[in-house]
């Protein structure tokens, strides 16, 4: 609970917030983007293609985004892009903006990096297809399983070497029922094993 | 992430908590969509406060705004405000409905030829408006409420440059007859501050100062103090209240004195001479009273006001011997054509008690200086003489808010060109021909300046939701269109950099953190009496029209003036008197009614010279028999939850708007006269189903609202209940040998390390209402609408009970008698919070087949929504009655775009068929758990607080940790002469331990 | 004794066996089943018409949800609860006279058992569809039973509700077995007596009933068992339903005496209904020769009994109210008899405690259209009793601020309008396919009389 | 080999026949009886049946499995309801109880059709001998015999007051 007051960067904050809604809104954006770089490796294009492959499992995204590049060549931790994973109930998912942090600057030549460039352009964001969800119900808490210390791949798989993301099954058994990802048991079986709290209220309320 | 958080809500709206999981909502896709540019505030998940200020009335609450991903969710008091201290009263708490109101303007709006508005570009209608503003300036007026400081400063900069016909600063219930009166008494304009809190004998004349006077919260919290047990030696303050009916305020006085409407004024002389007989000390007012009060013996005075002699020399005694007394003047019902004198009178009797300068005080510029009301009415007959033909009109509802009789209506009908710049429906915008949507109060900039010293800031917290601007942008640049020499005549800058220049003296950062600059002004000593004091002429009032009642015209504690009527939690609050929620009631005295053959549901029709009105009768004997009481604030005819639905569609007027009924009359010094009319009341001869949250005030003697006698408190014998301890009360006392004591730490787990309790003091408690506000908006509690509250189905988790004595054994056949157990000059009421009282062994528990609802280690009584199939075995068996059942999906029926972007996020929208209630806000336990958690220890005493508690202008409610013996709630809970358990006989073991009552009996002479 | 004829050669002796006339009991029950009229077709059609807009409204009910229902706080239970007792009620005649009538070896209820057992299946699968009209989410409402899950959850046991769950279940279960036991010899009796697919049916569900002496050795055994287990469960079931209130703390709900007092009731409102659907039947299908004034007459005395145990617990629920000194209990009391319900009050305690009254005289005893009306009047006087109980104990409870009142909506009312079409519907059907009496159990007697040749068929 | 059908009125003499019949060492007895007559059965076959025993293990079954389970699953996920012991015996003897009855009822069905040898024969395929009228109200004593002892059985049969005797195979 942030309760410290508003300082310049909250203003700032309420500022750009209302910039960003007026963008949505469709008035038209103000940035541009250069984009003259040394062309990428064939890694990346080789990632690049697997990432839009129709036939791999999981949905198509709207821009062939490869956590295998990124999180598992590149190493890029993960909370660098998902900032706030730590603090907050929710997972951070990372802004255009950051994107461009580093796309800004190479990568320009894959046909991706472009697109991410079309949305910076005009300031549009990305409706990425939501893969991991739980009911409304759930109040599933991020920054308690990362600190914990529970590795984001036990939910989410094994993304450093996924190129094209989807939910990887996993089943665990409970009172011999199998007990799929992401369902009760599923998440109750974890914490039985590590004597965290199975009280209801711990995610009901 | 908003877009996220809506479609999440959406869909939880459309599909019901429950019903997704049916519907296994994993399996839908659902987008994931993050911000282009994320404002480093914000983090998803994360609530971020901003200070701000609630600008329902003009107390001027600081409040903090709760934003979760830039999106305003809730509104709480903030701590550092001097005038609410963290407190937020219902009517604030529910404020946070108008900026997600379904009735809102997406954008400017114009009349076509059709008759209808439809919608234009905001250059498009700036050029209209300054069209309107080149042709006729000069007949051109300005109409609304005060804007703050900066606000009236670009108000009058606007008016002055373009050459307006003026401004009108319009505040229906501005107390113009006390700012004269104390022009009168002390030669100064401006509205007495009254300090309860330093008082030890407070007497209110008609000043219903706990729900709608002047600063209702603050005033609230200063009763408490002054009354606090704890710190106070023998009960601390005595509270007389003097007037015609038991209203809330009066609910919490000691003593009530039933005098006749109108007649303050004089049993304040009556009193003043009758303290100087005692030998009332300050020299002040002796020969100003004499010219006044001559011959006002207690004699005569008892025969003017109906208060008999004795009484009078009593209280004159006990104002003589008190140290710090103090006497509030009439609040806007009983302002009558005689309020200044009214007013004066009370005012020369706190000089005459020494108060001013002590519990009162006199400091310049205080208030909000509005217009007169006879300049209004002037106003009025310009535009009937078709002298205006441009009203621009704005935070204000004139043609609601105007009595019929002064012919508002006509008149408006004759403006050619009418702009409102109302966010949402109004009376007045239904009959405008532009409207230019103002932002609102969570989406603007501004500042507000209750009394010298205390300076509030407003500042946005979301933008972009609707197309709509800010009044003064709006203003400056229509007049910016009339040409350089106008503008060059206007402030440059938008409004923000405006008032960022007004505050230029402050540290504006610090401001905008704090909330405001709190520079409370060292007290202002005593002025002496003003020649004015001998031209008042304190008598009986003049009323108009004959019959055998008087008027009263009470604002609702609620709907205020009306503006709260279109904000559904405020409609289904229920009054805290009359406990009746979306309608109209003429409330009679039990004897009045007995002769008319009246009970309560019978439609009456009353009459005045200027108009009559047909709405049902609540009976009751809490009222003078010569008096019908009706409240302000219904009467709608237009707005989705003001107005009744016909048809699905809004516009059939709800309930009856007094104002209808009301002559337009004016007191001395031409402010505006509530208390101005008889009234004829006949029977309707049919009847009408109330919509009362209640069913009866008789308690039966149960152990529910227990009060205990002062004396008894220490120790001094009378009522003896209060040595034993646990059980305390009439109708408990030593009867429940059978009771066993407990310790509810036991109802937690040994490892545990909390056992969440609650105290709640009834004798702070006002029943105000704020904590179930504050609870609905928390906790996405339903308005489920008049019909279904008739059907008894209000979603309430959290209610007030407001029980009248120990009540008895009546055994009177047929539906539980409406008909209270209240009766004139006596004060016996209980207001009860009643909420889930988290048992150690709840009777719900056990018998609820799948789980749904169990004990939590740390004492908590959880409901397992999802799990719940709706057997509702756990409702019938709850004594307490505080599960509520989701009989359709209120959520899907009654939150209507936007309606569910304010619903808070942490809180599970509760779908069709599922038992729902009150589990200590856990959802704030657990984000407070999360700090705690990291740093591997318990939460700490004051971490966390419920909805509830927070919002309490008394601090009522405590909430907290058991387990921690240090804790304020353990220390509160342990009251063993004051505390005991909501009928502890069934040996629930309830978690909340409430302190009884304490009654103090009637002032000693 | 005649002595034997001379041999004659194997050859001669080789013919089928002949088959003489049927026999009088056969030709007359079975004749109960032969081709349906007119009338009858009529109503069955307008049976099953009305079952099926019944349940359209309950299909519209779970999409609107409940609030279409009369319900109102603090008043959760409703018509859909009363009516749901009113049938498990219903269910225990049956049972009562196959099960503990033949522990006793009471002959007279040969006649009637049949019908009786088949009115308990009716009665408790129509009892068992309330259960889910009644919750607030009954597509969830699997819930409620304890199989394993990937939640790791389970139900809770010490929840009235879920025993209610296994007695209505073990209930259902045992009856029908029972009376699909008692049923097996009159199948093999219409078998060797129909053709087509009746023929086929019969043949099927009589499972090649011979008649043999180790089907009968078996069959004896097996419905002495039945018997034996049904009539503790007889007498379990309605207690069990009985604690779904007695467990609570509602006043008027949490009394000791509520088990006995609902089985009693139980029995009483089950008789009466059989004695109102038996009256017609034999009427219609002049079965006087099988079931005679004779056992009307003993179901009227049981009827008798059983309104005296019931009025008893009336006084006595009053007597405590008052004796225990608590005052929320004497308040609900007292609002009971004269509150906002002393109409409905005042009908259960007239049709329950009074009225059976007039069965102390012979004369009404044997008089066919009193016991008519009066078993009908007890019918209507059981079903208020239950709605007496849990209207009224929970519109008085313990917080005065929330005392509340219920009135039912329509929805209800044709739901239940509907139950006991449902009901009669599968009555009606039963008569066609099924014999009503059991005609082997009467052949018994009919054989015993022929062989010691004693008169009366009694 | 031939099978002889007496018809009878009286339970009294189909018991006789049977008695007679077995003296002579006649084993291959059947009778159809158009209702319960013990006597009879008991005639047939000395030894009580063992439906009994299948009663009684369905209900042992019943009500062990209604006690373990209601108590495993209280204690297989702790959760309070109301401050009573996980283990609290009084609710769980209703579901004992119940449970002991259905188990059983249903052991004694099956009991039934175990022991009474059911379903009997092929499907829509009355027995050799077997006709409706022992459906209705008389006797049906069966005997299969070897040839040469027809006529003795016959003349038996008949010695019983056997309203008839027919040889329906040869």
């Amino acid at each position: 609970m942030s309760r410290h007051a508003p300082g310049p960067s909250k203003l700032f904050a309420v500022l750009l917030f209302a910039l960003t809604c007026a963008v949505v809104l469709g008035l038209p954006g103000a940035r541009s983007v250069s984009a003259q770089q040394a062309k990428s490796s064939d890694a990346a294009y080789e990632a690049q293609r697997l990432a839009a492959d129709p036939d791999a499992p999981g949905p198509v995204q709207p821009i062939p985004f490869s956590h295998a590049l990124h999180a598992g060549k590149y190493q890029i931790d993960c909370l660098y892009c998902h900032s706030g994973t730590d603090r907050s109930r929710m997972a951070g998912v990372p802004p255009v903006e950051t994107c461009m942090g580093c796309h800004a600057q190479f990568g320009s030549d894959l046909e991706g990096v472009q697109k991410l460039q079309e949305y910076w352009k005009n300031q549009q964001t990305i409706d990425w297809v939501r893969i991991h969800r739980v009911p409304d119900y759930v109040k599933f808490r991020h920054n308690r399983h990362v600190a914990a210390g529970v590795a984001c791949q036990t939910c989410h798989g094994p993304v450093q070497d996924l190129h094209k993301l989807y939910l990887v099954p996993d089943t665990k058994w409970v009172n011999g029922m199998p007990a799929d990802k992401l369902k009760m048991g599923w998440c109750l079986s974890c914490h039985w094993q590590n004597k965290a709290s199975v009280d209801c209220l711990t995610c009901h309320y | 992430m908003p877009e996220l958080d809506r479609r999440d809500f959406l869909k939880l709206v459309g599909a019901g908590a429950g019903a997704a999981a049916a519907a296994g909502c994993s399996e839908r896709v659902t987008k994931l969509i993050p911000y282009v540019i994320q404002p480093e505030t914000i983090t998803p998940g994360i609530p971020v406060y901003y200070a701000s200020t609630c600008r329902e009335c003009p107390a001027a609450c600081g409040v903090h705004v709760k934003t979760r991903e830039g999106r305003p969710i809730k509104l709480e008091g903030n701590p550092a405000h001097p005038v609410n201290k963290g407190a937020l009263c219902a009517r604030g708490q529910a404020s946070i409905g108008r900026t997600y109101h379904p009735d809102r303007f997406a954008g400017p709006l114009q009349r076509g030829s059709d008759g209808k508005l439809s919608p234009i570009a905001w250059d498009q209608a700036l050029d209209v408006l300054a069209g309107k503003l080149r042709e006729s300036a000069a007949q051109t007026w300005l109409l609304g409420a005060d804007r703050g400081p900066t606000g009236n400063e670009v108000l009058a900069r606007f008016v002055s440059a373009v050459g307006l016909g003026g401004r009108i600063v319009y505040e229906p219930f501005a107390p113009e007859s006390l700012r004269a009166a104390t022009a009168a008494v002390f030669g100064i304009d401006t509205e007495p501050l009254f300090d309860l809190s330093k008082a030890d004998l407070v007497i209110s004349f008609g000043g219903d100062v706990l729900e709608t006077g002047s600063s209702p919260t603050e005033h609230a919290r200063q009763l408490a103090e002054a009354r606090d047990v704890a710190t106070k030696e023998r009960g601390g303050a005595r509270f007389v209240y003097v007037g015609p009916r038991l209203s809330m305020t009066a609910g919490n006085a000691d003593e009530w004195v039933v005098a006749k409407p109108g007649t303050e004024g004089i049993l304040a002389l009556a009193l003043a001479k009758a303290a100087i007989a005692a030998g009332a000390g300050a020299e002040g007012g002796h020969g100003a009273l004499a010219s006044l009060a001559g011959g006002l013996d207690p004699a005569t005075a008892a025969a003017r006001t109906g208060v008999d002699a004795k009484t009078i020399e009593r209280l004159g005694a006990a104002l003589a011997k008190a140290k710090a007394p103090l006497a509030l003047p009439p609040s806007t019902g009983l302002t009558s054509a005689r309020g200044v004198a009214t007013a004066g009178a009370v005012l020369v009797l706190n000089q005459v008690l020494g108060a001013v300068g002590n519990t009162v005080q006199i400091p310049a510029g205080s208030g909000t200086k509005t217009t007169s009301y006879k300049d209004l009415l002037a106003l009025v007959d310009a535009m009937k003489s078709g002298k205006v033909s441009v009203l621009l009109v704005h935070d204000a509802d004139p043609l609601y808010s105007m009595p019929a009789s002064s012919g508002f209506a006509e008149a408006l009908a004759k403006v050619p060109f009418v702009v409102s710049f109302a966010s949402s429906i109004d009376e007045t915008t239904n009959a405008a021909h532009l409207v230019l949507p103002d932002s609102t109060p969570l989406e603007s900039w501004g500042d507000a300046s209750p009394r010298p010293g205390v300076r509030s800031l407003l500042q946005p917290t979301l933008a972009g939701l609707f197309d709509v601007r800010s009044i003064f942008d709006v203003l400056l640049d229509a007049g910016r269109k009339l040409g350089a020499e106008v503008a060059a005549k206007l402030p440059s800058g938008d409004f923000r950099s405006i008032l960022e220049a007004a505050w230029s003296d402050t540290a504006w950062r610090d401001a905008l953190a704090r909330g405001g600059v709190f520079a409370e002004t060292a007290p202002t000593g005593a002025p002496g009496l003003a020649a004015g004091v001998a031209k008042l002429e304190v008598a009986e009032p003049r009323l108009d029209g004959d019959g055998p009642f008087t008027l009263l015209a009470h604002p609702s504690p609620m709907l205020s003036d009306g503006r709260g009527a279109n904000l559904p939690w405020l409609q289904e609050l229920p009054d805290p008197v009359a406990k009746i929620t979306w309608q109209s009631w003429a409330e009679l005295g039990q004897e009045a009614a007995d002769k008319l053959g009246l009970v309560t549901g019978d439609v009456v029709v009353v009459e005045t010279p200027t108009g009559r009105a047909e709405l049902p009768a609540w009976v009751r004997g809490g009222l003078r028999d010569d008096v019908v009481a009706i409240a302000t604030g219904q009467g709608h005819g237009v707005g989705r939850y003001a107005s009744r639905e016909n048809d699905g569609q809004p516009g059939e007027v709800r309930g009856v708007n007094v104002l209808s009924l009301l002559p337009t009359l004016t007191d001395e010094a031409g402010g505006r006269a509530w208390l101005c009319t008889k009234a004829k009341v006949t029977p309707a001869g049919r009847k009408e189903r109330i919509a009362f949250s209640q069913a009866s005030d008789n308690k039966r003697q149960r152990e529910l609202g227990e009060t205990v006698s002062l004396a008894a408190l220490l120790g001094e014998g009378g009522h003896g209940e209060a040595a034993e301890g646990e059980g305390v009360g009439e109708g408990s006392a030593g009867e429940h040998e059978f009771i066993v004591p407990y310790n509810a730490v036991d109802d937690a787990a040994a490892t545990a390390l909390h056992r969440w309790g609650m105290s709640i003091d009834l004798d702070r408690c006002t029943g105000c209402s704020a904590c179930v506000a504050a609870c609905y908006v928390e906790n996405n509690v339903p308005v489920v609408g008049e019909e279904q509250v008739i059907r008894g189905r209000l979603q309430a988790w959290l209610r007030i009970e407001r029980y009248v004595t120990e009540g008895e054994l009546d055994y009177r056949g047929g539906r539980p008698a409406r008909s209270s157990h209240e009766s004139l000059g006596n004060v016996d009421v209980r207001y009860s919070p009643m909420l889930c009282q988290q048992c150690g062994s709840a009777p719900c528990e056990p018998v609820c087949p799948v789980i749904a609802t169990y004990h939590n280690p740390e004492g908590l009584n959880g409901m397992v929504y999802n799990r719940c199939i709706g057997t509702r075995y756990c409702a019938n068996n709850c004594p307490y009655k505080v599960r509520r059942f989701n009989w359709y999906d209120y959520n899907l029926k009654n939150f209507p775009e936007p309606l569910p972007l304010m619903l808070n996020p942490d809180v599970t929208v509760r779908g069709q068929g599922v038992m729902e209630k009150c589990t200590f806000c856990v959802q704030r336990i657990e984000l407070a758990r999360q700090k705690a958690k990291n740093e591997r220890r318990a939460i700490a005493d004051g971490e966390v607080t419920t909805a509830c508690a927070q919002a309490c202008p008394t601090q009522a409610i405590h909430f907290g940790n058991l387990k921690d013996a240090a804790s304020v709630v353990a220390k509160k809970s342990a009251d063993a002469k004051r505390g005991y358990h909501a009928l502890q006989e069934l040996n629930t073991r309830p978690a909340i331990t409430y302190l009884a009552k304490v009654t103090r009996g009637s002032v000693e002479g | 004794m005649t002595p034997p004829p001379p041999a004659v050669s194997v050859a001669d002796m080789i013919r089928p066996v002949p088959t003489p006339p049927d026999s009088q009991a056969n030709q007359d029950i079975l004749a109960v089943m032969g081709r349906p009229t007119l009338p009858y077709w009529l109503l069955l059609g307008f049976l099953v018409a009305f079952v099926h807009a019944a349940g359209a409204v309950w299909v519209y009910q779970v999409y609107e949800g409940l609030g279409i229902a009369g319900y109102s706080h603090p008043i959760f239970w409703g018509v859909y609860i009363v009516t749901f007792v009113f049938w498990v009620g219903i269910a225990h005649a049956g049972t009562l006279i196959s099960a503990i009538l033949y522990l006793f070896r009471s002959k007279w209820r040969n006649a009637i058992n049949r019908s009786a057992e088949a009115m308990t299946v009716f009665a408790v699968l129509t009892a068992a569809q309330f259960l889910g009209i009644h919750v607030g989410r009954i597509w969830k409402s699997y819930f409620i039973l304890p199989y394993p899950n990937q939640r790791g959850l389970w139900v809770n046991f010490k929840s009235p509700l879920v025993w209610d769950t296994f007695a209505i279940t073990t209930y259902a279960t045992i009856s029908i077995v029972f009376f699909y036991v008692g049923l097996l010899p009159d199948l093999a009796i219409a078998r060797d007596r129909s053709t087509g697919w009746r023929k086929l049916l019969y043949t099927a569900l009589a499972l090649g009933w011979h008649g043999t002496g180790r089907q009968w050795k078996a069959w004896n055994r097996s419905v002495l068992h039945l018997s034996g287990l049904a009539t503790p469960l007889v007498l379990s079931v309605h207690s069990v339903v009985s604690w779904d209130f007695a467990m609570s703390i509602v006043p008027g709900w949490h009394a000791t005496i509520f088990a006995p007092y609902f089985v009693a009731g139980a029995i009483f409102s089950g008789f009466a209904m059989v004695l109102t659907v038996m009256i017609p039947v034999r009427r219609i299908f002049g079965l006087e020769a099988y079931i005679t004034n004779y056992h009307f007459e003993n179901m009227a005395r049981f009827i008798l009994l059983t309104s005296l145990i019931v009025g008893y617990s009336y006084s006595i629920e009053y007597f405590i109210a008052w004796y225990s000194g608590v005052e929320p209990e004497q308040t609900s009391f007292w609002y009971r008899a004269f509150g906002p319900y002393w109409i409905s009050t005042w009908i259960m305690i007239i049709c329950n405690a009074v009225v059976p009254q007039v069965f102390w005289f012979p004369k009404a005893r044997t008089h066919i259209p009193t016991i008519f009306v009066v078993s009908t009047l007890v019918n209507v006087g059981m079903w208020f009793e239950r709605y007496v109980i849990i209207i009224s104990g929970l519109s008085r409870e313990y917080d005065p601020a929330v005392w509340g009142l219920y009135t039912p909506h329509a929805a209800e009312l044709t739901i239940l309008a509907g139950s006991f079409c449902f009901f009669a519907m599968f009555f009606v059907a039963f008569i066609k396919i099924f014999p009503v009496i059991a005609i082997a159990e009467v052949k018994e007697l009919v054989i015993h009389e022929r062989a010691h040749g004693q008169g009366g068929a009694h | 080999m031939p099978l002889l059908v007496g018809v009878f009125d009286a339970p009294g003499n189909v018991v006789g026949s049977i008695e007679r019949l077995r003296n002579r060492g006649y084993d291959e007895v059947e009778v159809y009886c158009p209702a319960p007559f013990p006597e009879i059965d008991d005639a047939l076959i000395e030894k009580p049946s063992r439906v009994r025993l299948f009663t009684l293990v369905g209900g042992l079954a019943g009500l062990f499995t209604g006690f373990l389970m209601t108590i495993w699953m209280a204690n297989d996920w702790q959760l309070v309801v109301g401050g009573k012991p996980f283990t609290s015996i009084p609710p769980y003897v209703v579901i004992g109880f119940e449970l002991t009855i259905l188990f059983g009822g249903l052991m004694t069905l099956l009991g039934l059709l175990v022991f009474g040898g059911l379903p009997h024969g092929r499907f829509g395929v009355p027995d050799p001998g077997y006709s409706a009228r022992f459906s209705a109200e008389e006797f049906g004593v069966t005997v299969r015999c070897k040839e040469r002892d027809v006529a003795e059985v016959d003349a038996l049969l008949r010695a019983n007051s056997a309203k008839e005797v027919t040889l329906v195979e040869p």
